[in-house]
Formats: C-alpha cells, structure tokens, sequence
C-alpha cells in the first residue's frame, strides 16, 4: 500500500502546530496518497496485507473483534478490511458491535475471553469505561490491542492520532481555507459556527481542540452550538438550520464529526438554505467516508460545501499499521504500540 | 320499642356539574334496623351512601355518628367509625386471592398471614354457606361470587353500619334467601342495615324502614309494616304507577331460533326453541351457564359443537357482527365491561351500533345521530342533563337504560336481554316491559335471562331452566312456580 | 352560559394556549425567533415528526402504542432509497412502495397483536428489535445518499412560502381528523380503544380495525420516512430510530390517552409543535445543551400536570343549571 | 388432579421453562456457552440489569411504569464517583449518599405521579428527559474513573466461586419477594396496582405506598448503578441510559402485567435471565451481528405469544369443581 508519505498529524502536538504555510502544503501531498488507496479498496487491502503479513501466522487463533458502532458507513468498511486482514493469517474472528454502549462493550469483552479469544481487539466506545475489563484480559495473559481510542490498561495499541490532535488538524485546514478565499479580512470579519459535541469525551476532546485552533486566528468570530447526539444526523440538521438562519452571515462551519458535518452540508445546499453565496462557504470535519469524500469532490464546483476532513488514514493505512500491531500478538510476540497516520482530506487530495 | 340513632345524616348536599346529586338530604339510622333507601334511578342514593364512607366529599352538611360531629368522612375515619359498605359497582381486587381481599385493611403493618387469611375466610364461608374457594384469585370467579365475597368481605368487619347497595342484583334466589339470613343475623346482634334495592318485595321482606329519595331530595320515612307497596311507588316515582306486567297474546307459529345440541366450555348439549312474538325466560342458580349459552348464541363465545337456526335455516355464527346481521342482538350482563363505552357520551354509545345508517354521503350525519339520541332519551326515560354527557357519569340504572337504547338501535328481530332489569328502578323497569312487549308485539323474539323470579314469572311466556350448563327442563305458561323453577334449577 | 362557554373551550384546548404562550415568551426573547422564516422552518423541521406523531396517535386511540416507529421509518427509508438506487425503478414506484413497505410493517404489528392476543405496545417492543435487525440487514449498514432531484424536493421543495413538507401535514392532518371523526371507521377505532368487548358485542370487527389502524399508521410512518430522507438527502439504519419516545410524548402532551378512546390529531399537531418550538426557542435563546434537556423535562412536566389540574379543577367546579 | 396440577405449574412457570429450553439448544451448539464459567459471568453482566428490573418490576405491580430508571442510574453513579473523588468521601459514604440519591429521584417520581394526578409512565418520560439534563450537568459529561479498590470489589469480586454483584442479586430478590409476599406493604402494593379505588377505600394510603415503591426502586436503581460503575469500573452519562426497555421488556417477558396488580419477583429474574443468555448465547454460537436483532424480535414475539396462548388455553377450558 502507500506508506506514510503525507503530513502526518498524529506524531506530536509540536507538528500539529506547524505553520499554516507548511501544512497546507503539505495537504496537498497527502491528498494524492489518500485518494488513490480509496480507489480501489480491496486490491490495496490485500498488498497491505501481504506486506505486513510476511511474517504474520494465526493458524488456529481466535481473535475477538469488537467495536463502537456499525451504524457509519467508516466503521463499517474499516471493520470488514480488519476482519479480511485478520481472517487472511488462518485466524477466526469473533466480531461484535456494541451499539454505542459501554455496559454491552465490557459484556462482550468478557464473553470473548470466555469463549478463549487469544487475542482481543477493542474499538472502545469509551476508553475509560472498558478499561477495568480490559484489564481483566491482559491479566489473563490475553493481549488486547486499543484500537482508535486509548484504553489505558491495553496490552499495546494502534492509534492514527488523538482526538485533539485530529481536531487541532481540522482547525487547520479550515484556517488555510479562510486564508485562501478571503485573503482580505480584518479581526472578527469573518463568523464561524463551531458545531460540538460532549456527551462522550472523545467527543469532548474533539470539539475542544477544534475550537481551539479556529480561535486562534484573529479575523475568526466563532459562534459555538453543542449537538446533544452527535450520530443524529437530522438533529443536526435542525441545529444548523436555527443558527445559520439567525446568523445569516456565517461564512465557515466546523463540525466535530461527519454525521454532524453531513447534517450542516444538506442543509446549506437544500433548497431552504439562506446561504446564497456557496464558492464562499465552507464545512469543515473530522472523519472519512465515501459520502464525505463524494462531497469533497463536489466542492471543487461549488456543488458542495463540505471542504475538508480529517480522515484516519485510508482504509489499507489503518488497516497496514492494525497489522503492523497484530503481528506480534499473532506471532506470539511482545506487544508494540504503533502510531498510525491521520491525513488531511481536501479537494486537491483527489487531483 | 324505640332504639337509639346511631347515625345522623344532616343537610347533606353534593354537586356535580349540571347535576345536584343530593339536595340537603337529612336521614337518621337506628341500631337493630334495617333500614331501605328506595328511589329511582339517579335519586342519590349511591351518592349519599359514598359521601357516607368517605368515597366523595360532600359540599355540604354534616354526619353524626358514635357521638361525633364531621363535616365530612375518609375512608378511614367512615372505617374507623365502624361503617362497612357493599358498593353497587365491583370493588375486589382480581390479581389478590379470595382470603386476602376479605382481609385487605384489617392489617395494616407487618407480616401477612395468608394461613390465618384462609381459615379466617373460609369460617365465614361455611358460616354463610357460600361454596368458593378462598384461595383462589378473584379474577377467575364470576360476578355472582364476586358479589358473594363482597358480601362476605363486608361483615367480616364487625362493622356496627352495614351498606348493601344493590347487593342482590347480581344474585339469585337461593343466594339471596341465605343473605336474608345473614341480615337478620347481624340484626340480632344489633348492628344497622342500611339496604338499597330496586326489588320491593324484598323490602316487605327484610327492612323495617324505609327512606324514599327523589331527584337528590330527601322524601320521607316511612315503617315498612305501615306501608304498601302501591304508596311506595307513589312516593318514589312522585305520580301512580301501573305495577302490573303488561298483558299480551301475541306468540305465533314460526320458530325465530332453534337451537340444537349446543355446547360450549361450560354448557352441553342445549336444545330450544324460540317463536316469533314470544319472550322465552331462561332461568338458573348463579354460574349455571346462561350468560355463556347465550354468548354462544350470539358468537361472543365459542361454540364447541351443535347446529343454531334463524328462521329455519342453519347459521353458522362466529362473530357478534355475524350475529347481528342475522338479526340477533344482545344485551349483555357486565354492562361497564361490556355494554358501554363509560368516556363517550350518551349520544355517542347510542349510535355505535347503527352508524352506518346515520350517514349522509360518506360522512356521519351529527343530526341523524343526535335525533336518534333523543328518541331513546324520550322512549326509555334516560335522566341526564345533556346527551353529551358522560355515561361514566350516569346513575347505575340510566347507564342500563343506554345499552338498551345501543341494542334497540341495531333494529334486530331476536334480541336477548341478559339480566335486562338489574339495577333498574321500579317505574324504568316497567318501561322496559312495556318496551319488550310492544317489540314482541311486532314480532320481534326475546330471550330474557333473569334471576329476578318475580319477572321471570311475570313476563315470560315460557320458561327454560338451566342448572351445570345442561338444560334441566321447560315450563309452560300454567306450569309456573317458584318451586317448579327451584326444583329445575338445583336439579342434579 | 357565555362564561362556562369560555371556561370549556380554555380548558379543551390548555396545549394549545401553553404553545401560543411559549412561542410569545421565545418571540420577546429572541429577535430571531420571531422571524416568519423560523416559524415556517420549525414547521417543515418537524413535519416528518407531526406526521409520524399522527400515526401513533392512531394507534394510541386505537387502545394500543406504537413503539417501532422509528425502527420502521428506518427499514422503510432504507427500502426506498434501495428501490431508487439498486433496482432503478422510479421515484414515484419508488415511492409507492415505500408506502407499502410501511403498510406492511404496521399490518404486521396490528396481526401479530391480534394473533398472540397481546398488548399491542409489548408485541412492538419486540418488532423495534426486529425491524432494526431488517434495517441492519438491508442496508448491509452504508448509508444510501445521492437521491434524484424529485425526491429531494419532497423534502425541500417550497410552493410559495410554504414548505412542501408543512403542505403534506397540512393535508395527512385533514385527511385523518376527517376519517376520524366523519366517518363510521373513525367511530370504530375510539369504539375499540374505548373497550374493545363492548365494541365487538357491538358487531364491530376488533381484529379488522386494529389491523387496519396499524396499516394506516404504517403508511404514515412511511410518508415521514419519505419527507425525512428527502429533506435530509440520505437514508440509513440511523434515519429514523429515536422518534419514537417523542412520538409518544406529543401524543401524550396533546391529551391523547395511554388508554385509547380518547384524541383528537388536533391535540398530536400541538403536542409535536411544543416539542419542536420549545427545542428551536432554547436554541435560538443561546441556551446551554445541558441546561436545555432540564428546561424541557420540567415544562413537559408542568404541562401536562397544569392540564390535568386544569380538568379536575372544572369537574369539581360547582355546576351552574 | 395431578394432571392438572402438572398442567397448572407448566402454565405458571412457562417463562421458566422457555429459559431452561434455550439454555439447553444453546449448550448443544455451543461449547463455549455451556462452561460454568460462562453462565456465571452472564450472570454477573446482567446483576445490574436484573437488580433494576425488579425495581421496575415493583413500579409496575403498583400500576405504574419506569423509563427514567436509566437516566436516573446515571445520576446515581456519576454523584457515587463525584462522592468519592470530588469531595473524597469513604467509599462506604458515598455509597449510602448514592442509595439516598437514588431515593430521592425516585421518590421525585412518585410524588409527581401524586401531585400531578398523571400515570407514572408519563412523569417519567418527562424526567428521564430532565435526569438527563441533570446527568451531563452534573459530569459536564467528563467520565470518572479510577475509582477505589474497595468500590472495584463491588463489580469485581468473588466469594469462593460467585460472583459480589450476583451475590447482590439473590439478597435483592430474596428480600423483595418477602417484601412483596409476605408484609402487608407488600400485598398494599398489589392492591394499590390492582384497583386503586378500591385500595383507597380499603383504608391504604394509595398516594403513600405509591412513593415509597418509587423510592424503594430508587435505591434498587441506585444499588443496580454501583454494580453497574464498579464493574466497568467508570461512571459517566452514557452509563445507565438504554436499560429501560430492556427492563419493561423483562418484566412483560417475566409476566408482569402493565395493567398493574400481577407479578412476582421471578418473573423479572427469569425475563432479564432470557434476554441475558439469548445476547450471550448468540454472540457464543457466533451469529451475525444483524441476525442476532431479528433473532431476538422473532423470539420475543414467540415466547411473548406462547405464554399468552398457554394462558388463554387453560382459562378456557373446562371447570371442574
Ligand atoms: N361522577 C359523577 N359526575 C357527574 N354526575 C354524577 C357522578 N356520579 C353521580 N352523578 C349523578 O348524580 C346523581 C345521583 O347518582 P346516584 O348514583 O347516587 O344514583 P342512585 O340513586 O344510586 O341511582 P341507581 O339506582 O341508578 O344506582 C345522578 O343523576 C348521576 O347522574
Ligand atoms: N371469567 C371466568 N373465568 C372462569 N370461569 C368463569 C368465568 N366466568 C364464568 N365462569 C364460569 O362459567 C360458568 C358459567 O357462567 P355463566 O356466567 O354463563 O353463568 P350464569 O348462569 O349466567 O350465572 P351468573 O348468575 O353468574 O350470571 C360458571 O361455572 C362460572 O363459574
Ligand atoms: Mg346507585
Ligand atoms: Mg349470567
């Protein structure tokens, strides 16, 4: 597959605070890596797994699977690659969605160790909330990899960056776009509408860095509007609807997620939408799917005005460095961390 | 002999809207008596006997009772002041046993003791000669032993002041004969009866005096054993009152119904006949099978096995809607459960049963509905403020009166009256004979179940009786006897 | 006579004067609110919602409760969008499936109430776990976007300044309010949630109306799925589910009882439009998210325990002759 | 005699016999699920869920409904972690503060219920919305975690070879069986369910027993919640909210009727024991994510009607004396 060759966000805040000048530069780079491995999914899926898997052999190990959600479209082709990678080294996978529930999460992790999973992967819904029986598999000699979110008590963990430094990278492409489309404005010219979430940390997390980064940037009047749920897509909708009716002048939106972001985007290109000037508005996200990435394409003609998001890295990425964490386990080895990518998406990433 | 008042009611009054339920009703009750409240339907009597056990609260006057004054009762002080009612509507608790719903309130902390329950209860059982199980739930019984366990549950009290409202409405003979005992009984003792009963002839029986209401108000007192039966009626109903059953000659030839080898879960092998222009009695001791055959009839129950005919063709009827487009209608027992629709109004459950006829293109016709409404309200004496009114909101007896006018509405030639008269006043009721005879007269067919002897006797013109679920055998007109039906009905 | 006239009418429609009062109060707070714009807005916001409000009050009069709402627009957004995208057909077969779809769905709720004989609220706690396993299954859980023009602008188009989702309630409104209270059928249904044995003594089909009530109610579900995932522009297993607790309190809010027998679609509109205006008021007002869940926990509260005071407080009034 | 008494304790115990029937297929097909250790850890996940079941179980005798248990059990345990670390109580402090927590909320509910004259299910659709808002308040929707060890053991720990929570679990039920048996309260709460009227006039104070079953589930919701944080070992919003279906469709699985009056403490146990060992079974016999959804609805429909079918069927037939 296509190695790390873009602007990796993850590594340290330090690069995540890099000049605007040398991040959108970068963005661009990345974007090519991006849009390639997207092309074709499957194909890259079987290199990255071949590379990787030299070495790799589950014959006869049952591995537990579990993650958040399978209710997004991401999470969704994430887990079939990683279930794929998994199932391709002779192991057999235990798979679970949890619904978005912490208690169903920490059932289903101990109902894998009971079944005699020898290795456990988590997506947790909530680091903290599993951690306790996560703990309980490591102490049982069961290896559990931390996958997306950090479990403190996991044995090793694949992480393509932290919230906040996902969301600090948000931030940044939004900023480079303000620089690019109004060169000109003076302080507190332009108004943003910050969409956030805080019903669970991570989101918390998210939202915060976010905010953080746009406001830095002086000619940025940030409104700021929390979602309650940030998987309802309608209600997000309705939010953007209220606020962007009331301030009729909001130029740039940044949104915590892709739901949101998807309920901001319909609702400015519907028919209803009070945004008449759509080259000069823009949204904003963190995550990746398909839809997103359509949508990112579209904005090149104003068809959308979804511009940006953050994306974990392309699917054969994320699934690449999953196995470069795998490995080991599968190999009966020490656990390593790895520290996956995360790249910017925009327009030029499809160039 | 001249005992003492152990209760005074003074100047009660109580409003509900559009209707002044009790107009300064003032009435004293002695020890040793029985004592009868008699009027008709809607006179207050239930009311004054709620406001009385703290069931409502009056808006006005005061009760004396064991040397205190109140201006108004709780369930709790009535209670405590020793008064024990038998309401008119049903007040058991069905997912409680038999033993405990005797016993609720006796103890109001700690442990149960459900052994000490059953002994309790089933004492008074045998002392009362009731045969139920006092295990069971309450739920499973039917209405008739229902009303023997709220018989039972309140004398079980000790109560000084017993109220039956309406106890015997749900009873036949032999149960209401062993009641009679168990009222004399607590007579003796010295305890008051306060007794409500649209049966006269049981007034004569057991009471001493009685206490005539009408429109709230209080009328008078009169001695029992110093009145006639024809002055009470004038008192009640304010106006003479023709007391007797109405004359007719009108049974013809055709066979209305025929009922062969009819089974159900609790009836076997039934066989009848119904002609056209003829009212057919069916008697029976409680939970001998009548209200089920006749559910069976109407394709409420199911049927296990026999063959029913309607104007001499075999029907096969597996739904009332069946039923009633066959012509059957039926006027069932369990008027709450199953006659009325207690949150519409009048006007509304008045129409239910015929509203397709009530239409004009499509659309309900609200004038249709509303002169319907007021033909019944004429025909059969409905006593309401407005026909919009709640029929939740109706005196026991004007309620009966609605579900006759619902079944009258669906114009049908057989209908069969389940207990047509129960709780219905004496003037109300002969309007219902009337009703029923003018409908025999045009032709019409009726099976009336009843456990009131009196009318039984006086309105049918055959009678059949039913005991266990089998027919036990028929009377002919000259053949009618109290005895001839009791020997049919305990029949083994 | 005039006074007690007034006194009736405040006290039927209480819900009705609480909204009245709660949109003043937000227009006095709010410049924004009180734009015929957010108005109109909060209309067509919520348009799928009344409509699917519409349903389960249907249902509620019926003596049952739809708990699969949500589930069901799920499975039937998702039908429509696979109808359109996977098998090509046209929006309006499309369409029209979909209704059928969602007639399906609520018949098969009604027939399996009938067939186990049970409470029509515990056998749609169990189809909500079975129509989400369909929802699931079916869209193999991607989220279907990218809908052809006319089907969006169901969801968005205007005519005039009105909305055409705020057109299509206008219309199920009247639709239902007629078929309830003109004709025998809606008779029937307040017959058999008032009590459904006095209702089949009275020769009323029971099983035939039920079943009926919950195909209606099925087909309004798909009408909302279909303004929903129009207005939105995609469908998924996410589309849908959650309604169903808001549902209920709208029916409830607008005096349609637990019970049945009782309810009016009058009383559903207004109990949706107090949810959604108290929702779009907090926002406007710039009220904090947490805050906002307390604020509407105590009006619904206050509410509906004002309104029932309010009915007592009348019958126990002293009658006038 | 003894057939029918056969008969009568099949009829009884239907839900009983469903639960060993599948527990049974699922051992044949799954040998992981037919360890000890397997159902031992089902039933240790499901402690919380069954302790919060009888809680709503109570509710439901006494004639009322509980959806804000999940909301409320939030509140519960973020206060217990806020206790410990916030204002650093003793671990055995903060628990009896977060039983009291739980007393009052509940008893909040009950006293609504009273106050406003509303069925309880509707007051609690109104403050699960504002146990909500106060949970994220309370939280600002952080997480806590790092609780203790002594609080840990709790969700943790074993006696020999049962586990605390399950331990928990039977003293729970034993005690509210005798309660609702064999006390007067108890055979009170029954009647107040069964027909309040009639209670009232019995002398019971209804409004009384009314809120102190609220209460008394209140501190079940509460112990149901310190299960529930000490075994996750974290307690925030999201911990708690979704139970109250599953609740409500325990007991109706468990034969608890939502009319009110009818129910034992077994049939809340047996109700969560079905859903728990279904979850668990099919995730141990490795079925689909999206199949195990319309497995679970098909079942509870199935196992729902049957009991109904069985019930009508021996009530139907024939008496004998
Ligand atoms: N809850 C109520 N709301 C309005 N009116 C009521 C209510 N309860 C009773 N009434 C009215 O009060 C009057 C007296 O009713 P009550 O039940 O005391 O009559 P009753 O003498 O017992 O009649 P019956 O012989 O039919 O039982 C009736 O006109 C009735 O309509
Ligand atoms: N709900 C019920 N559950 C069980 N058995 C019942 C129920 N209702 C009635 N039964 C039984 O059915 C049989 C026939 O009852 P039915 O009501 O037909 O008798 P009836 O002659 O009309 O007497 P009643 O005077 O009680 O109206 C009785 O043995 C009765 O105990
Ligand atoms: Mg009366
Ligand atoms: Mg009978």
């Amino acid at each position: 597959g296509c190695g790390n060759s873009g602007s990796e966000t993850t590594a340290s805040t330090g690069a995540a605070e890099s000049e605007t000048q040398a991040a959108s530069e970068a963005a661009g780079e990345t974007a090519t890596g991006a849009s390639e491995a997207i092309e074709d999914t499957a194909q890259s899926v079987a290199d990255a797994v071949e590379e990787t898997l030299g070495t790799a052999n589950g014959e006869g190990k049952l591995v537990g699977i579990t993650v958040p959600s399978i209710g997004n479209d991401f999470a969704l082709a994430v887990t079939n690659a990683m279930q794929e990678a998994v199932t391709a080294t002779g192991a057999t996978v235990q798979f679970d969605s949890a619904e978005v529930d912490v208690t169903t999460q920490i059932s289903q992790i101990e109902n894998d160790v009971t079944m005699g999973c020898d290795i456990l992967v988590v997506w947790a819904v909530n680091g903290d909330g599993v951690a306790s029986a996560v703990e309980q598999a490591v102490n049982q000699g069961i290896p559990v990899l931390a996958f997306a979110n950090e479990i403190p008590t996991a044995s090793c963990s694949m992480i393509s960056a932290s919230d906040a430094d996902m969301g600090t990278a948000c931030g940044e492409i939004a900023l480079d776009w303000l620089d690019q489309t109004f060169p000109d404005a003076g302080d507190g010219e332009i108004k943003v509408l910050a969409i956030t979430a805080s019903t669970y940390p991570e989101a918390g997390w998210r939202s915060d860095a976010i905010v953080a980064k746009v406001s830095e940037d002086s000619r940025v009047n940030l409104i700021e509007a929390e979602v309650a749920d940030w998987n309802d897509q309608a209600a997000a909708r309705t939010m953007v609807e209220n606020q962007l009716l009331a301030n009729p002048d909001v130029k740039m939106i940044v949104t915590c997620n892709g739901t949101t972001a998807l309920g901001a985007e319909s609702f400015v290109m519907s028919s209803a939408s009070n945004i008449e000037d759509k080259a000069n508005f823009g949204i904003f996200t963190v995550d990746q799917t398909d839809e997103i990435d359509s949508k990112i394409q579209a904005s090149v003609n104003n068809e959308s005005v979804l511009r940006g998001t953050i994306s974990m890295g392309t699917i054969d990425d994320t699934v690449g460095d999953f196995m470069k964490a795998m490995t080991p386990l599968l190999n009966d080895q020490e656990p390593v961390d790895v520290n996956g990518s995360a790249f910017k998406v925009t327009p030029e990433s499809f160039n | 002999m001249e005992s003492k008042t152990v209760l005074s009611m003074k100047n009660i009054t109580k409003l509900y809207p559009g209707v002044v339920a009790l107009d300064n009703v003032s009435v004293d009750f002695k020890a040793g008596e029985v004592h009868a409240l008699l009027g008709e339907n809607g006179a207050g009597k239930s009311t004054l006997i709620k406001v009385l056990s703290g069931a409502i609260t009056n808006d006005g006057g005061k009760i004396v009772i064991g040397g205190n004054e109140y201006d108004h009762m709780t369930p709790a002080i009535s209670r405590g002041c020793g008064v024990e009612v038998i309401y008119q509507e049903y007040n058991l608790i069905g997912g409680l046993s038999v033993a405990e719903n005797i016993c609720l309130g006796r103890q109001m902390h700690g442990l149960v003791n459900k052994k000490e329950m059953v002994s309790v209860t089933q004492e008074l059982f045998e002392k009362y000669h009731i045969n139920i199980n006092p295990r069971a739930y309450v739920k499973e019984l039917s209405t008739a032993q229902q009303q023997l366990v709220e018989i039972t549950k309140a004398i079980s009290k000790d109560a000084q002041i017993i109220v039956m409202d309406e106890p015997t409405a749900q009873l036949t003979m032999s149960e209401v004969n062993n009641l009679y005992e168990i009222i004399r009984n607590l007579k003796a003792k010295g305890k008051t009866v306060i007794y409500i009963s649209h049966r006269l002839e049981e007034l004569f029986e057991i009471t001493d005096r009685v206490t005539i209401m009408r429109d709230g108000a209080y009328v008078t007192t009169v001695d029992t054993d110093k009145t006639t039966r024809d002055e009470l009626i004038t008192l009640m109903v304010g106006r003479e009152l023709n007391d007797s059953y109405p004359k007719r000659d009108c049974v013809r030839d055709e066979v209305a119904l025929k009922v062969e080898h009819v089974s159900g879960y609790h009836n076997t092998d039934v066989s009848f006949e119904l002609k056209k222009g003829e009212i057919l009695g069916v008697s029976g001791l409680v939970g001998a099978g009548r209200t089920e055959l006749m559910r069976v009839i109407f394709g409420a129950d199911k049927k296990l096995a026999g063959t029913v005919y309607v104007d001499g063709k075999e029907v096969h009827i597996h739904s009332p809607k069946e039923a009633l487009e066959l012509g059957i209608g039926l006027i069932p027992e369990d008027r709450k459960m199953q006659g009325c629709f207690l949150n519409s109004s009048i006007e509304w459950n008045i129409s239910i049963s015929n509203i397709r006829k009530l239409t004009t293109g499509r659309f309900i016709d609200k004038k249709k509905v509303r002169r319907q409404a007021e033909h019944y309200e004429k025909m059969l004496n409905i006593k309401t403020p407005s026909l919009e009114q709640k029929v939740r909101n109706l005196s026991g007896g004007n309620q009966q009166k609605v579900v006759l006018a619902k079944v009258l509405a669906a114009d049908t030639e057989i209908i069969i009256f389940d207990e047509p008269t129960r709780g219905i006043d004496i003037g109300a009721r002969h309007e219902i004979y009337d009703l029923m005879s003018d409908l025999v007269k045009e032709g019409k067919a009726i099976i009336m179940v009843s456990s009131d002897m009196e009318e039984l006797l006086g309105m049918s013109d055959r009678i059949i009786v039913l005991s266990e679920g089998k027919l036990t055998g028929e009377l002919k007109k000259d053949e009618f006897s109290q005895e001839a039906i009791m020997h049919l009905a305990s029949h083994e | 006579m005039t006074k007690s006239k007034i006194q009736k009418l405040i006290k039927d429609n209480m819900m009705l004067i609480i909204l009245i009062l709660m949109v003043i109060i937000f227009c006095i707070f709010s410049p924004n609110f009180r734009s015929f714009r957010n108005i109109m807005n909060v209309c067509t916001q919520n348009a799928y919602f009344i409509i699917a409000a519409i349903g389960v009050a249907l249902v509620m009069i019926s003596g049952g409760t739809d708990l699969s709402v949500g589930q069901a627009m799920a499975v039937i957004g998702i039908s429509i969008a696979m109808f359109m995208q996977n098998l090509g057909l046209p929006v309006v077969v499309a369409i029209i499936l979909g209704l059928i779809v969602g007639i399906i769905l609520g018949c098969f709720n009604g027939f399996m109430a009938n067939l186990l004989r049970i409470h029509p609220m515990i056998v749609t706690l169990a189809t909500m776990t079975l129509f989400q396993g369909i929802s699931y299954t079916l869209s193999g859980s991607k989220s279907f976007y990218g809908f052809p023009d006319s089907y969006i602008n169901i969801g968005q188009g205007y005519v005039g300044p009105i909305s055409v989702p705020v057109i299509i309630v206008i219309v199920v409104a009247v639709v239902i309010h007629l078929m309830l209270e003109k004709t025998c059928f809606g008779r029937f249904i307040y017959a058999v949630g008032g009590n459904a044995e006095t209702a089949r003594l009275a020769g009323i089909n029971v099983n035939k109306i039920k079943v009926m009530v919950f195909g209606i109610a099925g087909a309004l579900f798909a009408l909302a799925a279909i303004v929903l995932t129009s207005r939105g522009g995609s469908a998924s297993s996410n589309i849908g589910p959650g309604v169903e607790f808001d549902c209920i309190t709208a029916c409830v809010l607008g005096g349609i009882s637990f019970i049945g027998g009782e309810g009016k679609v009058k009383g559903a509109i207004v109990g949706c439009l107090i949810l959604g205006f108290l929702t779009n008021g907090m926002q406007m007002i710039g009220m904090g998210t947490y805050i906002q869940y307390i604020v509407k926990g105590i009006i619904l509260l206050a509410s509906i325990g004002y309104d029932t005071y309010q009915q007592t407080k009348v019958k126990k009034a002293p009658a006038k002759a």
